[in-house]
């Protein structure tokens, strides 16, 4: 995916980290699209408080980018309010922990507007939303709740993992003319820098990336935990375990033919994410192969996740995420059955 | 003692329950104007009473009566402009007449069709708006979008009494100070939220005070006397579109009928205060003073009512010849861009219609 | 059951709806624990739009049956407030639709209070809220809405599908320790009568209720599909399919061991739920199968659910519903394969 | 012009930034009282202090410091008895300790250990809370708890100038209002939420006036003048202890540090301001009023801060002894009565933990 961004970029494209991506993708839609506007708390002078809108109240002005009263279902509202009117507002969530109280917009207008006036409106916004644990940061600020929106007809629900992916996937979520729920993993917010060209050029909403081809094991992921699967393929190969290794990306709607063909090829699947184990997001996936590929396993599927429980305080909180030695055995006790 | 703040709220009301002026005319204001809204509330009425009738004989699901409100909505609706917005409750069909939306739209909501929220004429307004007092924060984006686009509009939004106790209604008035939005929150205090009775919602001694949460403007009004409410809408309207921000108006009038044809009302409240209620509601008075002013008379009426029986007739047929949405309407309206899984869904659930006949 | 607790029974118990026995749940834990309280809207002297607490106000006043303000963060918030200072609220949510903004306070606190002051603080409380569609009811009032709550940990989430059940789980969780989501299939509150009677005596909120038994395949449903599932399983015996069929009852935590053992017997699983399929709660229970039963499949497991859209206002929503012909055809499909 | 309804404010100070009053002091106040709560105000900051380094040095998480908070939150743990409730926010240590909570509780909750809010001493005492106002709307239901149990109780919830936009904020005005809830909202306005400022939040004057909206007692007070907030604590404790219902009182502070440790308030707020804040800020001002009056000297102080000093050291190195939890504590505290399933998922949560050693 890099290579060809750098191929398609005009001037030579600085390498950059998952966060600043988002920033480049936002300012290169607010540039091109008047009708995007930023919001959220501290979004504005303070640039966010990661630092992804860091210098766009200083390009765009406090009309584009806008710091809200300290209220979730307030930016909810709002933002439901201006996209039903012609706007293309991208708020932001400060934590993912804080935004419980904007399911109801989420839920009862946005992934309405459309379908209940039958396409006379409709409500064209992304909510991002930093994403996830292991930043030792205080409660609130660390929980995996992608779930909740997986169910909610109307929505997308997309979770980029590399910086290239973030600026793609972020610019096609603000020209997507229904909501958006734009999980960004604040793990790797800075964890690598890579290329990326700031050509505007979007990538699809409903693909999953192989970004490891392997015939032994199906290794399916998203967001921070796509570094620990690809440790643990790294791991695996050198015991000879050749894992395929899937970004999901985009959630709602799970590209699940991607996922089914690698897993005909390999007979066995590993589900890896940080959220709690049930009725997490990996059920779903389990689920379709449980229905649609039952023929093709070998192995019982298993699912690498978050414990049960609520992510601990940080002293504990790295023994509650998936880590790379989990990865492995489950991968091992997959490949061990035949 | 040092004052860090003081407040006044102003009430206004011209047309005192029995047609008399209880104070002067606003400047300016032509009785004459009246008539035609006058003859709006009736048409409501008319809408109102059949409605009610449908649902009785099984031809309409759940509806919620306006009955009593008639001289609140009409006059909400009167004082807006066509490129404004409209974000309703459930029952303000006044005003949405008003704004265009057929009678027949109304139905075909409440008969349990999608297609009613399609409005032909008032294409940005909001549709009606179930969880409670979420219209009065949606008008507040809207409102914000007309101020950052810097568009000649406004956004008006009504609730309940029960609805100004919602934390988005709250929050719509945090954002409208805020911003300071052209934005009207209308409070269309009828005594009651189904069976909760106004006093059990709140300690405030009104709900026009809400407003003083966010610095807005505040107006508590006689919500059964069209000219109050146009009087009311007037000033708010003026503030909002000069910039001067947004405004919360309480109109009290009284819900007559029960809260829904799914309700029972007298479960909860005695006999004597819906008669008490008969006496203030908002077209007796309207017509008394018409009357006095020699602007309206019977035979007027009696002609006017035959033309909204006929009138409302021709929408309730409309309504009832619309054939059903076919199956895969279920599916074509959530996304612009379908999924492929969804569109097999699409497709097994025609099939599944084909097979089944 | 209902056969033991007539016997249990000290008078003749009379035969009472669901609804009935969710008010007479009530009316007996108020009677014996003075900590019990209702609250929500319209719960007083109206007894609730359904009439769940219909004469609870007059028998127990005002101060344990509290009509609240109109706001559902409100309801929850007081409620977490009171349980957390020792007493057993018992909110009602007045429709599936209207819960969402309840969310926060119960990911937020109730299902962490425990959790974070490492027990010093709990949270006894129960959110009941009237569940799923086809009534004929204006929008926002039919939702399946209960996967929201399925990934938070610290909660338990109950569905009773009978008389029975509904009384004996209600009175449990309202003794439970911690926070119990109570979703009422209101489709059937009136459906049947039961003798049920009145003996406080609570039943487990851990286990799945095999209801009929059957060798050929399970049927796995809760909710109002018990009864859609129930005619399915009549259907098929015609046909000579001896379906087993079971009631999740307990959707979380979940008693997978009855499915699992069912499986091991039947070898195909079909999964009945309201919900949108896509993360549906179904997907879970597909997700444990395809872990620790797929030896004993012999077929792809099957779910019958509500589509991924929204249901639809009251003309087409019977089209939307999982429905007797759609178990059957999938229950036929499953039976087909060997 | 008729009126609705009509309301004032009252601001609430007794002691200028110089130390000198500018009113007389309340009734039967004997300011030999505030010594010993100026010197919780010293070992407040002489932790806060601490506490800062800490984490600097890496041996602490993210802290919210309080630095300028302290007469307000002193007062406020004064105002309360022990069976009272506490809500608070993130930095109200000096409450909290009034109440008995230890210092190394406060570093053990920002040092990422749950056993922080484990309170040994104000048992029913809330956690710090994250959430925004979500606080304040739990305080509200222990509020009515005690109404509905007759117990002579009072809760006190404090959330910030930014947390009253908070829609759960006004759910407790709200519901404060309408059941008369023995509860006081206290909202400590240090002029920013992060990097918003005071101006963004809100239309409204002041932030008392938000208690108007559900009809509470509503008080403006200087919150860096300790006379002030014990007054106005006095005052709403009394009113809600007496079945008068809630209070909103808003204290005027100032944040004189970052808004935690992760900030850097030098990106959104000049030198100039924080200096003008350091002016008025509370030690200073009653300093040199205990000092007029000859109840305090600088020997005094000296003495006081090296005691200071060491008991903050015992606590810091308390902390600092402290074990990481066992693995099994994710486990063991999430249900009165685990299920199954989570009983084998902590099993091997500890085997895996004895496998890597
Ligand atoms: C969020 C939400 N909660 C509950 C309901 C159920 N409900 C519908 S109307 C109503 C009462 C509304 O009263 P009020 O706001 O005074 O408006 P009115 O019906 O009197 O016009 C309630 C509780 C709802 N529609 N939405
Ligand atoms: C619901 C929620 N949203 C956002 C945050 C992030 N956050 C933490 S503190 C804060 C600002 C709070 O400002 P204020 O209420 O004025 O209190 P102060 O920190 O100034 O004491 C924000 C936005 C949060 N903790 N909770
Ligand atoms: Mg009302
Ligand atoms: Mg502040």
């Amino acid at each position: 995916m890099a290579d060809q961004k750098i191929a398609a970029a005009t001037n030579a494209p600085a390498a950059i980290t998952l966060i600043e991506a988002i920033t480049q993708a936002l300012a290169y839609e607010m540039r091109h699209d008047d009708s995007v506007v930023v919001l959220g708390e501290d979004v504005g002078v303070n640039g966010g408080v990661f630092r992804a809108t860091a210098g766009l109240s200083a390009m765009f002005g406090t009309e584009r980018v806008l710091d809200t009263p300290l209220d979730e279902t307030t930016i909810a509202g709002l933002t439901v309010g201006m996209a039903s009117q012609g706007m293309k507002p991208v708020a932001e969530a400060q934590f993912d922990g804080f935004m419980y109280p904007m399911v109801d917009f989420i839920v009862c207008h946005a992934a309405r507007m459309r379908y209940r006036t039958r396409g006379r409106l409709s409500c064209p916004m992304v909510l991002r939303v930093p994403w996830g644990g292991g930043i030792r940061a205080p409660e609130h600020h660390s929980e995996a709740n992608e779930s909740i929106f997986t169910n909610v007809p109307g929505l997308r629900v997309v979770m980029p993992s590399s910086p290239a992916r973030a600026y793609g996937m972020l610019l096609a979520a603000i020209r997507e003319p229904d909501p958006v729920v734009f999980f960004e993993p604040k793990r790797i917010y800075r964890q690598y820098k890579e290329v990326v060209a700031d050509d505007g050029e979007a990538l699809p909403l409903d693909v999953c990336y192989v970004l490891r081809d392997g015939r032994d094991v199906t290794l399916v992921t998203w967001g921070a935990q796509v570094k620990e699967t690809l440790e643990a393929a790294d791991a695996l190969a050198k015991e000879g375990i050749q894992a395929e290794v899937i970004d999901v990306a985009t959630l709602k709607p799970l590209d699940f033919a991607t996922i089914a063909e690698s897993v005909s090829k390999t007979g066995r699947c590993v589900i890896v994410h940080e959220a709690a184990k049930t009725a997490g997001f990996g059920a779903e996936i389990a689920a379709r192969l449980a229905e649609e590929s039952m023929y093709d396993l070998v192995a019982p599927v298993e699912r690498v996740t978050g414990y049960d429980t609520h992510i601990p305080l940080f002293r504990l909180e790295m023994k509650y995420l998936p880590s790379v030695d989990k990865i492995v055995a489950a991968a091992k006790r997959a490949v061990a059955q035949s | 003692m040092t004052l860090a703040a003081h407040f006044d709220i102003e009430y206004l009301q011209y047309l005192g329950p029995d047609g008399k002026l209880v104070a002067d005319l606003p400047k300016g204001f032509d009785p004459k104007t009246l008539v035609p809204l006058f003859k709006q509330m009736l048409f409501v009425r008319v809408f109102d009473t059949k409605s009610i009738a449908l649902q009785r004989t099984g031809k309409l699901g759940t509806y919620a009566a306006c009955l009593g409100h008639e001289a609140t909505h009409i006059g909400i609706g009167a004082s807006m402009r066509p490129e404004d917005v409209f974000a309703p409750s459930y029952r303000e069909y006044g005003a949405q007449f008003m704004r265009g939306v057929h009678p027949r739209e109304v139905l075909m909501y409440w008969g349990g069709d999608e297609r009613g929220n399609d409005f032909e004429i008032p294409r940005n307004d909001y549709p009606w708006c179930v969880p409670i007092s979420t219209q009065c924060l949606m008008a507040a984006g809207a409102a914000l979008s007309f101020k950052l686009r810097k568009q000649p509009r406004i956004a008006v939004a009504t609730c309940g009494d029960g609805g100004s106790s919602k934390t988005d209604f709250y929050a719509a008035v945090n954002s409208a100070g805020a911003y300071k939005l052209p934005l009207v929150l209308c409070v269309i205090n009828n005594g009651w939220a189904i069976s909760v009775p106004r006093a059990s919602q709140t300690g405030a001694e009104t709900l026009a005070q809400k407003g003083i949460a966010g610095g807005l403007n505040c107006l508590q009004v006689d919500g059964n006397d069209l000219i109050a409410v146009l009087e009311a809408m007037r000033r708010a309207g003026a503030r909002a579109r000069s910039g001067e921000g947004g405004s919360v108006i309480e109109f009290m009038t009284y819900r007559l009928h029960d809260h829904t044809t799914a309700d029972d009302a007298r479960r909860y409240r005695g006999e004597d205060e819906v008669k008490a209620g008969w006496t203030r509601e908002p077209m007796l008075r309207l017509r008394s003073f018409l009357t006095s002013k020699k602007l309206w008379d019977e035979a007027q009426e009696k002609a006017w009512l035959e033309e909204c029986g006929k009138k409302v007739d021709v929408e309730i047929n409309a309504y009832l010849e619309c054939k059903v949405q076919p199956v895969e309407a279920m599916f074509d309206y959530l996304y612009a861009d379908p999924p492929p899984d969804l569109l097999a869904q699409r497709a097994a659930a025609i099939a599944l219609e084909k097979r089944n006949g």
